[in-house]
Parts: C-alpha cells; structure tokens; sequence
C-alpha cells in the first residue's frame, strides 16, 4: 500500500490550519521542502515545535503561518539572529508569536515522553532559571515541581507531547514508510515517533529489500507514516549526510534578505511563490548560481562498511 | 607549514584560557567557535585523553574543518558516536557524565548567570536573543562551566535581565536551595581583556589575570561589579609557541577564528 | 589508551561480591564467557538483573552467585522452564534467590530512567496486577502510585536504576570501547548506559577508523567502559547477528543436564570449571561435537548496503 | 508441493481460530508459536496488510524459519526495524498503537486473567512459572488480547492464583477503577477444545464455538466455572485448504507445529 505523493499533496491532506506540527532536523536534514510548500499553502495558525530551530523555523514565523511556537532556540548560527523572530517578538510583525519555552534537554524529553506514551517525565534542568519563572499558553501545564515520591528531594516534571503531524526528511524511506537515517539525529526518532502522523520526505525511495538489508537504521516505522515524499535536495540550504553539504553561500543570502521585511519577501517570492515545487526550485537553484556550485555541494561518498544480520 | 611567532590575536589566547582550563581524560561539551579550538587546543597539548561531544548527538567527532554549528556536516564523519539529543543531553550530560562545559552568553553577570534569552522585559523585549538552546541544562549539569564574555559593561552585568542560564544565581546557598550540587558550576569568565574566576566562598568572580596590553584599572572601570582582584594577580600568559601552532596548523588552518576579531574579540 | 584485557581481568577487576550487575542480551548477544568467568571465580551476594532472562541466568543462579534478582521474566524458552530458577525458589537449592518482579516494559524503561540521570519514570502497565502486592528487597520504593500533578488521574512511577557494572557482548568495539551492535538490541544500550561502568566483550577489536566509519551503530561511547574484552564465540549457545547461530543442541544439553543437581554440577565442571576460558571453551566444544557442527553454526554473510556519512 | 487434505491437527486449528480474530491491517504483538502461526496465517489470506512484531525490538520481520523465540536469530535478516525493549514496548505498545496481542498461560480465569508467575502461594510457592516478561504490558495495552490455553480444569480457573497479567480482573468496572480503558481487554480464548468469547457486559467467558470432535459436554465438564452458552453455539469452522496450504507451504513447512501435540494441544 504505496504512500508516495507529492509535496503538495501530502502538505494539503495531513497539515491543517491550527494543527501541532513537529519539525526534525537543525541544519541536518531540514525538511525544507516541507516548509516551502507549507508557506506556499498559506496554512495558518499553527503551533509549531523542535529542539533548536534555524532558518527553516523563522522562514514560518516571518512568512506567517505560525501562532505558537513551542522552543528553545532560534537562531541562523554562524549567519547571526533571526530576523523574522526577532521582528515578531519585537514588533509584532507579522504578528506576535506566542513562545512557550524550554531547554535543549527538557524539550527532547518531552517528546520523547510523547513517543513512548507516558503523560510527563523528570529533566534535571531548568532549575533556578528565569525559565521557571515564564509561561504562555501552556499556562499551569508548563511544568510542575513535586516532591519525589522515592526520596522526598524536589523533582521537576515536564509533560509529553504529542503533535498532530510530524515531518522529518530522511536520507531514504520505502514506499510505505520505513524511514532510515545515517548521521546526526537531533530530535527526528522521539519527535516524529511523538506525532500522531509522520510526513517522510527523503532523498531517495528504496525498496523494502533495502530497508531490510540494515533495519537497524529505521527510525520510523511505516505503521507511523501517512506520506512518503521523495524530494533529492529537500533539506537545502541545511544538509543531508551521504547527499550534500551545506550551502553557506544560500544561508547567508537568506539572512540578508530577511533583514528586512520587504527583501524577506523578495526572497518567498522568488523560492517559494516563484515555484511550483522542489524540482523547480532546484532548476531556479542551478540556473541563477551555475550547475558548478550546486555539483560543488554535492557529498563526496566515504563508503561504511557493510554488515550482515544473517545466522 | 605557518612560521609561528609569538604574535596572537586575543581569540587565540581567549581560546588558550580555555584550554588550561581542561584537565586530561575530561568529557568536554562544546559548541562552536571557542569551545571547539580551547578544547581541541587541550586534546593536542596537555589533555590528549580529553574528548568532545556536541548536543546534537555527536561524541568524539573528528572534523578536517572547524564546525560552525553544533550540527556542522564535518561532525559526521569519523565520529565514535552519532545519536540524538536525547543521548547526549539526557544519557550523557544529565547522566552526570560531562567535566566540562562552555558557554557564551550576550549578558553575565558575577555570579556567572548567563542571559540568551532577552534584553529589556520578557513580554515586549527590547531585543530578542535565541534563548536558551542547550545553555541551561549545560550550565546547570556539566561539573565545570567555563563561561566566555566581551568585557564591557553591557555585556558584564550586575545582574542580568533574565536568568537563562543560572550560576549561582543569587550567590552562596542559591544552588544548594534549587537542590543542585554546591561544587558544580561556573569556574572562570574568560574576556578579550582578563579571566575572572568565581570565589570558593562568595560565588562572585573577581580577577585572576589581566591579557597582556590590558591594564587592571581599564578592567575594574569595565566591570559593573566591584570586581575584587586576587592577591596574586597577575599578566595571563601568553599562548606558548606548541599552543599556537596547534590552533594554526591542525585546528584552524582557514583562520576562520578571525570571524571574532569582527565580533569585538580584541 | 587501551583497556583491552582478558575476561579473567576484567571480571577480577570489576565485578566485585555484592555489587548490582546489569547483563545484556537475550538470546542474542547474551555475554556467555563473562557469565561462566563470573561463576568461574565464585563470585558471591550479586544482584543481577536483565528483562527477559534465560539460560545464562539460570545457570548464575544454580552456580550460587545471585543473592537478588530484579527480574521480568525467566526461562529457557523451547527447552522449557528454567530449573535452576525453579529449585532456587520452590527448594532453596542452592538458596532461595530474592526477586524483585517488573515486566518487559517497566524494567527496559527503569534503566532508560538510570541512564538518562533521572529519578523515576511513569509507565502505564501492572496496574490492575498482583505484580503490585508483592514487594521484596525494595520494599516501598517498588513503585510509587501518585496523582499526575498535570490531570489528577493516578500514574505509576517505577525508580530508576543504577547497576555497579554492565556487561554486554557485542559484534565489534574499538580498544577504548566504542561498542557497536547490530539487530536485535534488547535493553543492552540502556542498560549498559545505565550503569556506573561497562564490561564490552565482542566478536571483534577494530580501529577507530572503523566505527568512525558508522558512529550511528555505537550503543556505549568509550568513557562508559572499562574494560574491552575479544571473545569470538562469546555468545554461545546465544546466538550474535552476522557471527553465529544459536545452538539448539548446545541449549537442550543445558536443560537436560539441569534437570538435577548433580547434573548442572556436571555441566559447570566441564564447561566452566574445567576449561581456564574461552577459548578453551571452544576447543572443548569442537573436540566434543565436531568441527562440523561447530562451522554449521557459523553465520551466512548477507551484506547489507554501506552508507556515507560524508558531505 | 504438500497435498491438502482436510485432515488437521488441532494446533492447526488453533492457529486458525486467532487468525480469524485479525483484521487487515492490524499491527500484532506476538510471542512465538501460536501466535506467530496465527498472525501470518492471517497476513497470507485475509489481512495481507497486517504486521507483527517482537518485544524484543523487531517489527515486521521476514524470517525463513518459525521463530522459537521474540529473540530468535531468524528475525533479524529482512526486518523493516530493529531496535530495543524500550521501542517496541514503550514507544510502540504503550504508545497505543498495538491493536493485537497473544497471550498464553499456565492458568487463566474466566475474566481473562492469567498466571504465569507461580501456581500456590507466592513465597513458598507449589511451582515457580517465568513471571510476567511482556504479558503484562500486552495484557493491559493492545487493544484485543487472544488467549491461547489447553483445555482442562488445572489451567483454567474460576480465579488465577496470581494475576500477572491483568484481563477483567474482578469483572465489569475493574479495569476502569485502575484508569484502564473499558473497550481493551481480552477477547477470546482459544483452547484446544473450544472457543469462548468475553461477554461485553459480564465480562466472563462463554462457550461461541466447539471444535469439531469436541462436545458441548465435555467442554463443561473440563472448565471449571458455570460456563454460558452462547445462543448462537456452533462448531468452530474446521481449516480451509487454504489456510492449510499457508501453514504447511509457506509458514512452517518443517512442521514445528507438531511439538504442540506433545504439550497436549489434542
């Protein structure tokens, strides 16, 4: 039972106005494809989550489509501030977003509470920090602190979450949803594990044969999975280990578009409005900086070497 | 081969600071920038048993370029261990496994709490920061935080607007009554002009060592505290010749530590 | 810095009377040479704890060195019950062990609670179960029922813990002990993480080039362990994905021999007291049943696909 | 190529009468023997989409072999995951997203609760059985449970000596009282006798079916509390040819089945 489709369907069937959307990948294996075409559907209202978010995250809140974001970071890194966060903290443009904040603990934590179905789960963090002090609309249910029942000591619990669509890019998945990773996890298995429906878009699709050739390396198993999409340089300008590198010269780009609202607006125009899809962006891609820069960001291939599950 | 003279740039002997700080055989936290050259400093001098994990998920990595963000392709390859960041801030770091930990932070203040969050009130900021990122499970779990600052009095604070990552918040007890070990926590604030560490007993940082070309008048005026000074203050050493040309041979050979010079580092 | 050494060092360095051993694996990967050196050298008072245990814990119980046992579960699968077990506790023989019960999901998720520094974890099974009525050496701190502070309903935590010293058998490790498996994991990475040091026994010592080839398989980074032990044939009569297969006429030997006590005695003072290790062990087993039956264990290769990590 | 007859044995039918409890595309916790039979009978005629896995950290395994445990090596080669205990029984189970799960047991009562801890008291106790292992999770988190137990007055009970794996526990409005949801629990037990099927309201066990070759009376006789039956009693459907040919060609064409017979599955 095949679940390939496009971007665009998948996009429109599973993210609804208003819905709690998790988000893999920081600067590994964004699935910015998925926010292109998210931005492109003008979806709204959604309250979105991940541990450390980058360009991809303040891409949505400047572009409007976020109410909530459930965070512990926003920034471009290397590139500096993010200037859609910023103004709409700030400034309110385009609007205010509500923040609801953790740590780069507690917030995998919590997830990771959502995957496995229990209702909260003790950090060790936050303690003594202003964090504590601050909540939005989670209101009371940001946290609690009891008294552990084992030893009397304080104990900080933070509760599960469970977001209604969770979308990772992947470096391969079968056509039923398999997902396989290699390299830098970040929060992708707890996240997407957490999520009531997972959208996989990944380089390439592979067969089952080749999913169960190393099932060691799934992190999503295709019960969890609602869409595959195949999107090869769907987590451009982030990278994806094994495929390409990441692309400064375009980070760098879109930080100084977004310094201002209007060159913010530039840059949507031209590589989210201006295209249809992922393919069509890649032309754009190759097409404005040369076919040498995008093969230049093409990964070099450092073999593993093979295993074997066989008795 | 770079010809190594005992001219340095203050990044470079920032980056020094740091690494003395490190002992053989530490679990090191790093992020980018900094953290990643004092570290690797350390691990190619004093410390070649000290290792290095970043948040994402990735311990012992072993890049050919300097990683520019705890998420940097260069942390993939060679790696001992790529996981999540659940295994490395939760298995790893909250499982008490990390000696040392390295902050930054655009507020300080001296009792080494550290503000990323906002500058100005919460509800309507004058300026919004990223917030906290993996700083606060950091600061409050690794068993040495070593803290990096611009020495000016608006990055140095009597107190900092919010409390993203606490030191010893409000100073002797303040850890103990959060129910945080007393013998974690800050260690040293190391600036473009001095390294300030924290007293045993007040939890306040007072001057250690002024940079060469610093004076200690010039770093008590641009201090906002009243900074109190060692009895044996004295000049920071310079980077040794082994010290330098590690950070420009086999650390940074693309100079990309220059970046900071950009940044006020000077 | 190499902390490569024989299983007679390592067990004679860091297992000690009376500490609290986790031992990996289930069939797969169980750590057959580290248990008969610990039987070996008579170790004495253990608290030994893996959920879903086997012939390997049979047997440390029939030898004598298991004073308690946090348990989920033991038996010899197709051979049928564990009879060691069984005398231990309906007979005493050698001495009634203490158990300490929990199931297949609130155990694996006890040490997942060790290994992430936390004091507790929620689960949702036992309730409503006579798991509940019973208590040993934990007394009240088996669990603990008490109102979610977020919702009011009842939730169950169950502690956290904290084994002295893990050991787990696995496919390849580097001499530091980097440790990389893969199939079947079982609780054997939380478990090992979980625990204060960890015993590595594997197939194979590879450089640390080879695991930087693929980070992704490494379950225990090398500052967790303490000793490195090579052990081809380790797991045997388990079974280790890509190496071996379990050995039926090796496990039915077991059960028919531990049928009496005179009979396990008999099979302890040919295969543990009378060999000095492994590899003795394995001379004797081929001396004994053949080269043939020894090579028909030896797994097929079924090479999975490499991968890059590269960019 | 086996030739089908319609001649069986009573495993057969057996594995059969859970099979027929699955629906397409059901996700199917199972242990081994039974319960693998019966979920890939299922999966090769009626419920092609249906998907089993091990608690032990596999999930849709392709083995060449019947695997003889949730461990057995055959289930590594070919599976879509592999991970650990705490994937497939916290992240897969507790998270709710098991529909199926096969119980067996040493004793079973007529609320579906099952011992498999110890027969007798439990200090001192007659026999030690295994203890709990995953029974008591799939017990109380997969949505339907499918007990499997031999027919006869020791090993079903009007009430277990320990209950490991909680069914309805004391009858209707148990489970509630311990925040378990009403519409999970056991939904039938298959004895090499017989059928019964858990009254939605009385939560207790009654006689649906009887297998062909069996009584009404003798099944009675053999269970030890005041057995129901159902209106609508009828002969359990014997195999199809179809059903057959799975098992004999394709499931175990070793016919490992057989050791059934010698535990007293007639």
């Amino acid at each position: 039972m095949s679940k390939v489709m496009t971007m665009r369907e998948a996009i429109s069937q599973f993210v609804h106005d208003g819905d709690f959307v998790f988000i893999g990948g920081y600067i590994c294996r964004p699935p910015f494809a998925a926010i292109h075409e998210i931005i492109r559907q003008k979806k709204r209202n959604l309250t979105i989550t991940r541990s450390n978010a980058a360009d991809d995250f303040d891409m949505l809140i400047g572009a409007g489509v976020v109410k909530r974001f459930i965070s512990t970071f926003l920034s471009l890194g290397v590139y500096g501030l993010g200037r859609c966060f910023r103004r709409s903290l700030e400034k309110g443009i385009p609007h205010k977003v509500e923040l609801e904040e953790y740590t780069n603990l507690s917030l995998p934590m919590m997830l990771m509470a959502g995957a496995l179905g229990i209702p909260f789960v003790p950090v060790k963090d936050m303690l003594g920090s202003d964090l504590l002090k601050i909540s939005s609309f989670f209101g009371e249910k940001k946290y609690k602190v009891i008294e552990n029942p084992f030893d009397g000591t304080p104990a900080l619990l933070v509760p599960a979450l469970n977001p209604d669509v969770g979308i990772i890019h992947v470096q391969q998945a079968d056509e039923n949803g398999n997902a396989q990773v290699w390299g830098i996890e970040g929060d992708c298995k707890w996240g997407a594990n957490a999520s009531k429906k997972v959208i996989v878009s990944c380089e390439r699709i592979v067969s089952r044969e080749i999913i169960g050739k190393d099932p060691s390396r799934t992190i999503v198993p295709d019960f969890r999975v609602v869409a595959v999409v195949q999107e090869p340089f769907g987590a451009h300008p982030g990278y994806a280990p094994g495929f390409y590198d990441v692309d400064l010269m375009f980070g760098s780009l879109y930080q100084r578009a977004s310094n201002t609202v209007e060159g913010f607006q530039e840059f949507l125009d031209e590589w989210v409005f201006g295209v249809q899809d992922r393919t069509e962006y890649t032309q754009r891609y190759i097409e404005k900086f040369g076919y040498a820069q995008f093969k230049n960001l093409m990964a070099e291939f450092d073999y593993s070497y093979p295993v074997s599950y066989s008795y | 081969m770079t010809e190594i003279t005992s001219e340095y740039i203050k990044p470079e002997l920032m980056a020094c600071c740091g690494a003395r700080e490190i002992k053989d055989g530490d679990i090191v936290i790093v992020g980018t920038g900094f953290p990643a050259v004092s570290a690797n400093i350390a691990k190619y001098t004093h410390a070649p048993n000290a290792k290095m994990m970043q948040e994402s998920g990735v311990y012992d990595a072993n890049p050919r370029r300097p990683a520019l963000s705890v998420g940097d392709p260069c942390l993939n390859p060679g790696a001992a261990f790529i996981g999540s960041l659940v295994d490395v801030m939760g298995m790893f770091l909250q499982g008490g496994w990390v000696d040392v930990g390295f902050l930054s932070g655009s507020q300080v203040d001296k009792f080494g709490n550290i503000n990323t969050t906002v500058i100005g009130d919460y509800i309507n900021p004058k300026s919004r920061l990223p917030g906290s990122g993996g700083a606060n499970p950091i600061g409050l779990l690794a068993k040495k935080v070593l803290i990096i600052a611009l020495h000016d009095k608006r990055r140095l604070s009597d107190k900092v607007d919010f409390i993203t990552t606490p030191g010893y918040i409000d100073g002797p007890g303040s850890r103990a009554k959060w129910g945080l070990p007393e013998d974690c926590g800050p260690e040293v604030i190391i600036t473009n002009k001095a390294v300030m560490r924290f007293d045993k007993h007040t939890k306040e940082a007072y001057l250690e060592s002024y940079h060469p070309g610093n004076t200690i008048e010039e770093i008590v005026e641009n201090t906002p505290w009243d900074l109190k000074i060692a009895d044996d203050v004295h000049e920071t050493p310079p980077p040794t010749d082994e010290e330098l040309r590690v950070i420009r041979e086999i650390i940074d050979p693309m100079r990309m530590i220059n970046i900071y010079l950009d940044r006020g580092y000077i």
